[in-house]
């Protein structure tokens, strides 16, 4: 289990080869990266700033893991969040999930996925021409959550 | 008490946080105060629908008692991942 | 969009940059990578072969990933499948999708397992102390297909 | 014609690839054929639920036709992933 809240980049493929790194238990490995598109509603986007609430983050971060490893029999999990200023293609965030077979191991990244998107407190700044514009939460997001109750 | 304030409600009342004083019983009851207090809390808080909250860094109701909470914060729905 | 079958490993975290490399389209991107356990049914494995069917494999494949993309709007795909001698902890096999949103990234990941599992002329078997077995299909592989007709 | 075996049906069967001479109209009369020359095809074919068919490299039922293929397989189950 692991979380981490950075302004940084991190490597993708690093981070999973160590989360199953010297084991044999793993079955199953499920990741979800986000990246910045350079599109939003047809409009180009030339970046954006990721706000976060320091301190709330990393809680509500691994309260939502602690939560996946009581619904699923995961072996391993990790979530990765970054904030600050991102380019068009850079990476925001990524989850892992390890387990015995894969049902448990999508299931668990879709259900971080959900409610990472809903309860981390992140929010997303694009910068649109000269202006920028706070992206709005989406409600087809929150309804995500009803699948998990 | 602190009281932090993230995204657009951050830019509508024009500071990241700042301690209150405040004999508020519930969430409600200090919005009503600080709404009362000067217009840019007005402007921020016109449409608490769109405003989360969280007491001492937990998502919290708008009717949640204050009392023994050190940490107030204020933002819009989240937007990660 | 790509299949590969190979004997040889792959490294998942270079097939996933490559997947992406000098892209700003890609919103959401998932991988699934499949692992040789070192246990099954309690009893432990020391090593696996992976027979198949060269030439239907491919094909087979490149039916189920042009299937996804049919379905869901993915700006990528990628499906390597290796074959031969396998030992505790090595890769199988992986699967990538990369999509504008989660909802369909995920989803086409998990239809491309789905559909592998059953569909592609894969047989394990596991060597098990002196003998080997070859492994069961699951029912609950073929059933696992009823989610997407 | 091409006849294939994989995984546990080849074992039985003793070789993985032959070429068959036949009149067979159907998958399964090619499996009642091979089954009635030698005992090591009716041990591999005893339980046909569990034999998966591919006619040209497309997965295929017991009773579809055979004209015009080249390459049957005979497998069981698949067990990829």
């Amino acid at each position: 289990m692991g979380v981490k809240v950075q302004a940084e980049d991190f490597d993708l493929g690093a981070e999973l080869a160590a989360l199953r790194a010297g084991r044999t238990d793993i079955g199953a490995l499920v990741s979800f990266s986000g990246l910045v598109r350079d599109t939003a509603g047809g409009q180009p986007i030339s970046g954006m700033e990721l706000e976060h609430y320091p301190g709330m983050t990393e809680k509500a971060l691994s309260q939502i893991e602690a939560e996946a490893h009581t619904r699923w029999p995961l072996q391993a999990s990790l979530i990765i969040h970054r904030y600050g200023p991102l380019a068009p293609g850079d990476q925001i965030m990524m989850v892992a999930t390890a387990s015995l077979h894969r049902a448990a191991a999508f299931e668990a990244a879709e259900f971080l996925m959900d409610y990472l998107k809903s309860r981390a407190p992140f929010w997303k700044k694009e910068a649109i021409g000269a202006g920028a514009r706070w992206v709005d939460a989406r409600d087809t997001d929150e309804e995500a959550l009803s699948r998990w109750r | 008490m602190d009281v932090l304030y993230f995204a657009w409600v951050r830019e509508r009342v024009g500071l990241p946080r700042e301690a209150v004083e405040t004999e508020a019983a519930t969430v409600a009851d200090l919005v009503a105060e600080l709404s009362a207090r000067e217009e840019r809390y007005a402007v921020a808080f016109s449409d608490m629908a769109a405003i989360r909250v969280a007491l001492d860094q937990e998502l919290a109701d708008l009717d949640a008692p204050l009392q023994g909470v050190r940490e107030v914060a204020f933002f819009p729905p989240m937007t990660g991942g």
